[in-house]
């Protein structure tokens, strides 16, 4: 296993899912630094999406908030959190990004609240626009950090619909799921590990998980990071200068 | 026929105790005077709404005002939970409505274009349908099954924008978020302002104009009104002002202190603005400036 | 990855025979040139569609080109009627679906928010519903009965504006009328402009786009591309030509031959444009830099 | 009867029925002339609106269409249609002003095919945005010329709806018409003689109609058109420089 940290290629791998002249609606934290370190990297004409109205959006640096200066800085043009949402309503986003406090085996997302024994529910933040992505853009791509407390086999909350929710056609729901050691698909409607970080083992990607999911047969080796690409992941990174997650 | 009025004025004519309130700004011209005159004159028992809030709500909460919220999103974005928010929700004092923020957004566009509902593809899977009790509607031409996204029609909006004139035209550059259809989906609208211009600025520049005089209840000019947030071409976010919020705010103790000092203890919001360090305050002026060189 | 065609590629590969074609505009930025351009191509059986519709639509209808019009409003604005069009109403040679200008702008904006349908407090009477038989709708809230508008998404949409980028960024300046509403609810858009700008220059002024360059099939420059509608900071209205139109189109005969020679007959629309008296345009641009100081 | 001529009582008479502060929704034409006119004399905080979005305009010459440069040139804001037509169906407009081919004893409103017979009908512009301000303006103006070709017991299609329609609370249809002879009233839902202009006869005032409607009892004179409404009213008649109707 190379000499990169867990953020580094968990911003990585994610970025990487990302092909060139894909609109994306992209959320604050990894899903950003992802789509941004994309962007400077193998997909210059990503198109990125912020739900705050920013429409081709290029941030000179990590945005706090996805209304923030950084946002609207060098983007193409600014539109209103309803034109956004229309587009993601009319089918026109490629691909949305998202992070959650839980997820589970059917891709369902958790930000609204976490049940604790003999206490209320622990409050979030709620879905922002993370239900309404996880619906309505055509692919939807979840990024977690490789953390056992948010991988679980039901979430306590469904803010964000997984795979078995109905949807319209041409919406196909979760689609991968990348952590900074593998990348799952949903294949079958569950998270399935698809392929292991350079240098992991199934074990290891497994780890975060507390039951045996699918693998794919044969199990995929993603390719190496490329020093650009985990480069620019660190500076993005180093910029953000918060916690991931 | 000049709308305009003082702050505390304005605030003591249109926003009463019980009030559905719409907070406007996306990232930029977030009200933060306006609520630091709601708090200090301790109005109750009010009913936020917005699509996705910042600590804003947060300060508004932890001040006691807030009865329930109706959001897709409360938090200190890029850095958490917003804690006031939390231990209230957790301790049952304040409730909540936990919609998204597209479906916000279409709650006040219905109301923006006078239907009852709108039409749409959320709402349809998960447990956000059922806490908030959403209906079906069928296509009449496709059959398709839809949500119905009810209409929101707040008691008065509360807004920060660039400038206005004196009649109540209001023009804001830059970023609107949802701040135009929460404005225009109620009955009343306060903008505060940077600055007033002249009406022949505004009619010289009419694509500027976002929201029209005779929707307009009162205007105010507070300068760095929506501090610390921000406002193209006038200041940049103070991101250290929103960490430090994250950090106060974890101490209800401590926040109950600072609200008593640094809220309910200011004449106005220009004597609060008055205190804080004036270097950081014109790096925030020279960060907007570059922006837009 | 430009999107810069020559007007005669991008009609070329982006209107087929038979295709709904939106055409934007609203008293300003009616795209003439585009228009004369389907008419050299001899372009067949279109089904046109906006809310209210100028003397293109006639032009159109004129040529041959037209099969069913879908629209609010089909006239020569102050003068009175399309004379090409009400020929060939009467004559049953062209369609007509009568809605309302309101009822079409909500057709395209439930195309643009992807839903089938909005609800609405029109064609709720007189003899337009059962012209276009409209659906009924219940609010699942109020038990409100409404009328479900259809959506309505062209196949093209063909609109005028002041500038782009090569990439396709769109920027309007004063009235968009129903233009983005139109452009946004079509398949394709095609956009001609009075000048191609550097991408620095859009993103310097990102509220001023109005179409991102994801959603542009093909933006081509056509100065005066609007004559003789206007374009506000390029040209002003000129109402003289839509008086000469109202002459003109009396005359069936006469009218073929100014199409034959006008617009079949002429190699491009700057090839038209040449031959318009220069004070008259000058004048016109002079009318428009006298409005914006 | 005064010097004055049809065309300018038209205007007028009219342009009085509009108060000051009033949300005015207008059409091209004499409604324009009168609103244009009640504004530069007692009505100078109406606020008018034009359909192709111009909010709070106050044009310098009468414009040739609702998308003209002079609604421009001087208006407080540019809307779009949607945001005008929003305005209108969230009961924010005070009165509509419509003119039209025909009109019956009901309000209805004819602009789209006139009857024939043994033709074609004669094919018209369509409803524009009059159907929809005549069903949800808070009340509605007509404004006709005193031509009897254009009053008729039955209008031959129904653009615009009138007072028999059913409609949103607070929303009234039709109240008022107004010729250059006369303002008629429609308090029972049906065209009634309110008032006749200065020095007109109630028979002069009728004359335009095939049927005796019912009259206001007593009927009123209104008060002479004042020199200055009259001499702005003329103004924008001659910058107007078509024919009225």
């Amino acid at each position: 296993m190379s000499e990169q940290t867990d953020t580094v290629r968990l911003v990585a791998l994610a970025a990487r899912e990302i092909r060139d002249h894909e609109v994306c609606f992209v959320g604050i934290g990894v899903p950003s630094l992802a789509a941004m370190a994309a962007k400077r990297t193998h997909a210059p004409n990503a198109v990125l999406i912020y739900e705050s109205g920013a429409i081709d959006a290029d941030p000179p640096k990590p945005p706090l908030s996805t209304g923030s200066p950084a946002v609207v800085a060098n983007t193409a043009m600014i539109g209103s959190c309803l034109s956004v949402f229309a587009l993601l309503q009319q089918g026109r986003i490629d691909r949305g990004l998202l992070s959650a406090a839980q997820v589970d085996r059917e891709g369902n997302l958790n930000s609204t609240a976490l049940h604790r024994s003999g206490r209320p529910d622990l409050r979030l933040v709620g879905s922002g626009g993370a239900h309404d992505i996880a619906l309505l853009a055509r692919e939807v791509l979840i990024i977690m950090p490789q953390d056992k407390r948010r991988f679980v086999e039901r979430v306590d909350y469904v803010t964000s619909p997984g795979t078995r929710a109905p949807r319209l056609s041409g919406r196909q729901g979760p689609t991968a799921l990348i952590t900074s050691h593998a990348r799952f698909s949903f294949d079958r409607g569950e998270l399935t590990l698809d392929a292991v970080a350079d240098g992991v083992s199934s074990a290891e990607a497994r780890a975060c998980l507390t039951w045996r999911p699918p693998e794919a047969a044969p199990l995929r080796t993603l390719a190496p990071i490329d020093r650009e690409l985990a480069a620019v992941a660190e500076t993005l990174i180093h910029a953000w200068g918060r916690d991931i997650g | 026929m000049s709308k305009i009025h003082s702050l505390r004025e304005a605030i003591a004519e249109n926003v009463g105790d019980g009030d559905t309130v719409f907070i406007g700004g996306f990232g930029q011209c977030i009200p933060f005077a306006a609520a630091h005159e709601i708090v200090r004159q301790r109005r109750r028992r009010l009913v936020l709404c917005r699509s996705g809030a910042d600590i804003v709500f947060d300060l508004l909460v932890a001040a006691g005002c807030v009865e329930k919220i109706i959001a897709g999103y409360v938090g200190n974005p890029g850095l958490g939970l917003a804690h006031a928010f939390r231990r209230a929700v957790e301790a049952g004092t304040v409730a909540v409505e936990d919609w998204t923020n597209f479906a916000m957004v279409l709650r006040f566009h219905a109301a923006v274009l006078g239907v009852p509902f709108l039409p749409a593809d959320i709402l349809s899977a998960g447990d956000i349908p059922a806490a908030v009790n959403v209906r079906k509607v069928v296509c009449p031409y496709t059959g398709r099954d839809l949500s119905a996204i009810p209409m929101l029609a707040p008691d008065v909006a509360i807004i920060h924008a660039q400038r206005a004139d004196a009649a109540g035209n209001v023009q804001l550059f830059g970023l609107p978020g949802d701040t135009l259809e929460g404005a225009l989906a109620s009955r009343r609208i306060i903008a505060t302002v940077e600055e007033i211009v002249a009406p022949a600025a505004i009619r010289a520049a009419p694509d500027r104009t976002v929201l029209p005089a005779f929707r307009i209840a009162a205007v105010s000019k507070v300068r760095f009104g929506a501090y610390p947030s921000y406002v193209d071409r006038h200041y940049g976010r103070d991101d250290e002002a929103y960490a430090e919020w994250d950090s106060l705010s974890r101490d209800a103790a401590a926040l109950e202190r600072w609200i008593a000092a640094e809220v309910i203890g200011r004449a106005d919001y220009a004597d609060y603005i008055a205190a804080i360090d004036k270097k950081r305050l014109d790096a925030l002026v020279a960060e907007a400036a570059a922006v837009r060189q």
